[in-house]
């Protein structure tokens, strides 16, 4: 217990969780600081080439095993269904239309790749690391989330337009990200240990400085975000503070069930629990271009991401040690 | 010197739908364009900026420079277009050099 | 067939006035409008470039679609505050689709 | 209020002659321009893009707004210029504050 | 006496100074070399996310001292006065107007981010190298000067515009540079030793490439600004040259009432020497848009930085030496 | 035998080959993953910056050698000449305009910085790793072939333009890549071993990782160029192919004749074998604007870049050690 709030400490005074905080004060404060557009996209793509290919590295050493294939199967399954319980509550708890419900509910099927990595670094420091194959499992479950959303807005989704829904399925496929994620992990998987020596001092001495740097633009993001909070209401700001909790908490039960490690179950909770900011909100301009994005940008970046950041990390893997010891 | 006028038109579009506005150009005859990033705008959905480093909202400013026919077949095309995404188009004469190319 | 005709604003102001001039333009009536990037440029003031890694002396176009009425209240609140800051502002007519928007 | 007509002049041009066209301006008259990247476009020579890391297809879109005589010279020049690199040039009318600057 | 010379001569020939030689080379010569905007700015952050982290670090380890206190005081007080002398002396010295005058008198005493880091660099391969908390004096001394110099501008300061002067000072208490640097000096403070683990080979390692890749561009856009010096006339480029050794000489007065370490008060010379080129002219534009901004840039990037950069860091830290020993 | 094969497929395997293969991958699948323009131009600075400082490094510690000279001249012989062979064959394989193809063929005399690099990192791991005074070679040989290029063009070059062609050579001789590509490996053999000290995270460590971030990028691009190879037919696909074999086999008899290591002889294979695609263009759009860019750009980028970095290294190498054992 006691050990638990030191860790819940250090992780509040790491150097990422406090660049995120400067950005949010730099945002809030009106200060001019900035990150420029092109080195924020640069600082996303190493983040996503870096775990990928890291997470690939690790699957080499370790090879593919049943555990892999059942947190896959996990992560999917959680994907495609938590937009389903998000949607029942954005109705319930709050006015909006169905189309920005539909694709707020997208949003906390997908994972969010910077909370996973603020949570695998968390995990690491607590003594229970994560298995390598939980990148595979983060990039699977990007997408499937798209699909329920779609479902979900019904008619309106795309509405009247030529595209057929195929199409619309292969441009969320191809998202950049889900295709840079899948890529670097295979490219770790093919290239192996010989392939990590060569870009160890890349991939992993700069991770920490990148993922600090990258925070604080989000931080600045996501203080910016905060006005749309307004639109959202209390009830949309409720949502987005529990439903994190409902999402990790299913994770939990389903992780009981695979009899996964306390890590791989800390951090299959650590995505079902969190948003996704870029694939899902590009899928939804394309698919429901009548969707508010104000609604679905403010809820996953303004509250559901620093919440994560900040409490519910060190929340999530303390559950996963209470229930499944360690 | 009395100049040959054309039609210029500007859309602001969003990234996710630039392709598709495109292809609606070139198929209403339109056969030079050029594409500029905007920063930062309002509109009826309301702010958006560049540096949010998330391309959902990001907007793109189509120029193109065509004959008056072009134009208002354009211009019937972008209607349901515009119905459907966010985004503006407009209109304006333009005195040309070299006008049979347009 | 003709269209609706509503005027274009464009204005060139520095990157630290941007968000004065965007509210001048708020308060006379603007209810849209885009920003986009210079690159470089020449004025009263001399030359410029982006690539100075310097904001000061960065400068914005700012385009906005708006009835005659607001444009003519953006213009009399311009012409003071182009005497003091740097840059210019200038309208056109324009055809557009939907025009109640404007 | 009827404002003092001038004309803006749009030049879309290769950044390799960029600076030429700059100083064809300077040459007849113009004393103020400014200068935005362009992202992507198509032409007679086929589509280009920013993405292609090249500098070799990058064009840049040069505003100038100037009086009508200067406008006319540089329409003169622009010619040969625009004979032998890829790009265009057009003008329209706008309506400026503080006519006397351009 | 030796032993100054060819440290002096390592300071030339340090990678640092030879990539800004290649900038101004570049630029002198108009080849189309060029950093992106948006990569020039990516490395400006690092540099003070690198450089204010660092510091922050230094005094977590070395605690707060009356040493600090009385620095940051001595930084405060040159930085409030040197503009006047600076103002004096261009009015004699050039027929600059008031505003511009007063504008790039501002420039002189405020602080530039990287002369101080070559400046630290050259301290530490001299074996005296300053305290972790020169940071702190550094980023102290940013705004002050800007306070002076609307005060010498006098009325024309912001000319009519609705704005009080309190919302002037807001503005430029939260420049970006600013922010950025106190942020991660505090960061650094709050993370200490456990956090500069995570972030050392980013903000450590990396830190003497990437300032030789930023003085590359640093060159380019000072001698696109020597171009501006014929308008400065003899008396402009003097005073560029005079100016940063009377800051120095100043500093250095100062230091040794305050009995500073011969490290801290080569560090106080540097900073009181440099001349801004981020933070200053952005306020200026804001505050004194009348003022000439060719003037101010060229003097402080085309004149002032290249001569503390190459003779300026060596000469004040033999001064420094022989004044106070070591 | 088996060796070779053995270190082809590990060149298949190696992470920068993979990461252009998902480039060209995401780029024919029309996914939206894109590297901002600025960060790749930053990485090409980088790349740019690294590989000449490391070449003036090592002949810092070396010396100018006989050797080095006699490659020199070799390199700048080379890029004069092999123009007129592709320009040769260009005219008679394909029905090209003449200003088309003679701007194509000067592609083929010049050289492509990171074929080089994938190219030295080959004779690394096959332990016979190339002298550090190639890249000087490589520099040299950037140019010469843009003056060939433009003579074969004949009265068509820069058609009636007022400058003259001294003007373009001073244009071309300053183009950005070349200037920093000697400007470094200047610095690098002035600041020598210390100089090394200071920025060997930055431009060693760093090093593959930053190229496999490039090499995506240069898989996008390859992928949508790819498109134009309608334009190129058959007869100039199978030129983009046959080319760089000539240019390879060329320099292995030069390298025969000078008595150079093996490994300087296959970088020497390397660099004649490769297209510029960066320094070529950018004079080809001043000097010949009437030239098609999507025919020269989609050989360089799309035909000859990939062949090289997959088959072609290998092949040279091979070849080199077969001839001059080793
Ligand atoms: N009146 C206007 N003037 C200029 N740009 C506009 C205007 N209205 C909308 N826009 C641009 O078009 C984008 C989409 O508009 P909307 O569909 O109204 O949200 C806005 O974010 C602006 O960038
Ligand atoms: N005549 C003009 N045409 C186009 N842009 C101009 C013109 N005059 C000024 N500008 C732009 O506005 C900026 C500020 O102008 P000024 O206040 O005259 O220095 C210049 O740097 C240019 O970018
Ligand atoms: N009709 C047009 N409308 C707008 N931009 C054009 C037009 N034609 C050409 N451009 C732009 O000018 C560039 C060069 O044109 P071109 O010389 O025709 O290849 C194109 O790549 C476009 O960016
Ligand atoms: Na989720
Ligand atoms: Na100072
Ligand atoms: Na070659």
């Amino acid at each position: 217990m006691a050990e638990m709030f030191a860790l819940a400490l250090a992780n509040l005074t790491s150097p990422a969780v406090l660049f995120f905080a400067l950005g949010v004060f730099a945002g809030v404060a009106r200060s001019d600081l900035a990150v420029p557009e092109a080195v924020a996209k640069g600082l996303a793509l190493y983040l996503m080439l870096a775990i990928g290919f890291k997470g690939g590295v690790a699957v080499a050493e370790q090879g593919l095993t049943t555990t892999l294939i059942l947190a896959a199967l996990a992560g999917v399954v959680l994907s495609f269904s938590m937009p389903l319980i998000a949607f029942a509550l954005l109705r319930i708890m709050t006015s909006l239309d169905r189309a920005t419900a539909a694709a707020s509910a997208a949003h906390y099927g997908s994972i969010s790749v910077v909370t996973f990595v603020a949570g695998a670094e968390f995990l690491r420091l607590s003594g229970i690391a994560s298995s390598g194959h939980m990148v595979a499992v983060l990039a699977l479950m990007e997408t499937p989330a798209i699909l329920t959303g779609l479902l979900l807005a019904g008619s309106g989704a795309a509405g009247g337009d030529k595209r057929t829904r195929g199409e619309l399925v292969r441009e969320v496929m191809l998202n950049g990200s889900v295709v840079l994620l899948l890529g670097s992990f295979a490219i770790g998987m093919i290239s192996g240990p010989a392939g990590m020596t060569k870009l160890e001092p890349f991939v992993v001495d700069l991770f920490q400085g990148v993922l600090a740097l990258f925070l604080l633009d989000m931080g600045l993001v996501a203080a910016r975000r905060l006005s749309g909070a307004r639109r959202l209401g209390l009830g949309g700001v409720v949502f987005g503070l529990v439903m994190p909790l409902i999402g990790a908490g299913v994770a939990l039960g389903v992780a009981v069930l695979l009899r996964l490690s306390v890590g791989d179950a800390a951090a299959l909770m650590i995505l079902s629990g969190s948003a996704s900011y870029i694939a899902v909100p590009a899928a939804m301009r394309i698919a429901l271009p009548k969707a508010d994005p104000a609604v679905y940008l403010t809820l996953s970046l303004a509250i559901t991401f620093p919440f994560n950041l900040t409490l519910g990390i060190p929340l999530y893997t303390a559950l996963a040690r209470a229930v499944l010891g360690g | 010197m009395a100049r040959a006028v054309r039609k210029k038109l500007i859309a602001i579009v969003e990234v996710a739908h630039l392709n598709r506005l495109l292809e609606l150009l070139t198929q209403a005859g339109v056969t030079g364009f050029t594409v500029v990033d905007a920063r930062a705008g309002r509109g009826l959905e309301g702010e958006w900026d560049r540096a949010d480093f998330n391309d959902a909202t990001q907007k793109k400013l189509v120029h193109a420079i065509t004959n008056a026919a072009t134009a208002e077949r354009v211009f019937e095309a972008a209607e349901p277009f515009f119905d459907r995404y966010p985004g503006i188009i407009y209109g304006q004469d333009v005195e040309v050099l070299r006008p049979e190319r347009f």
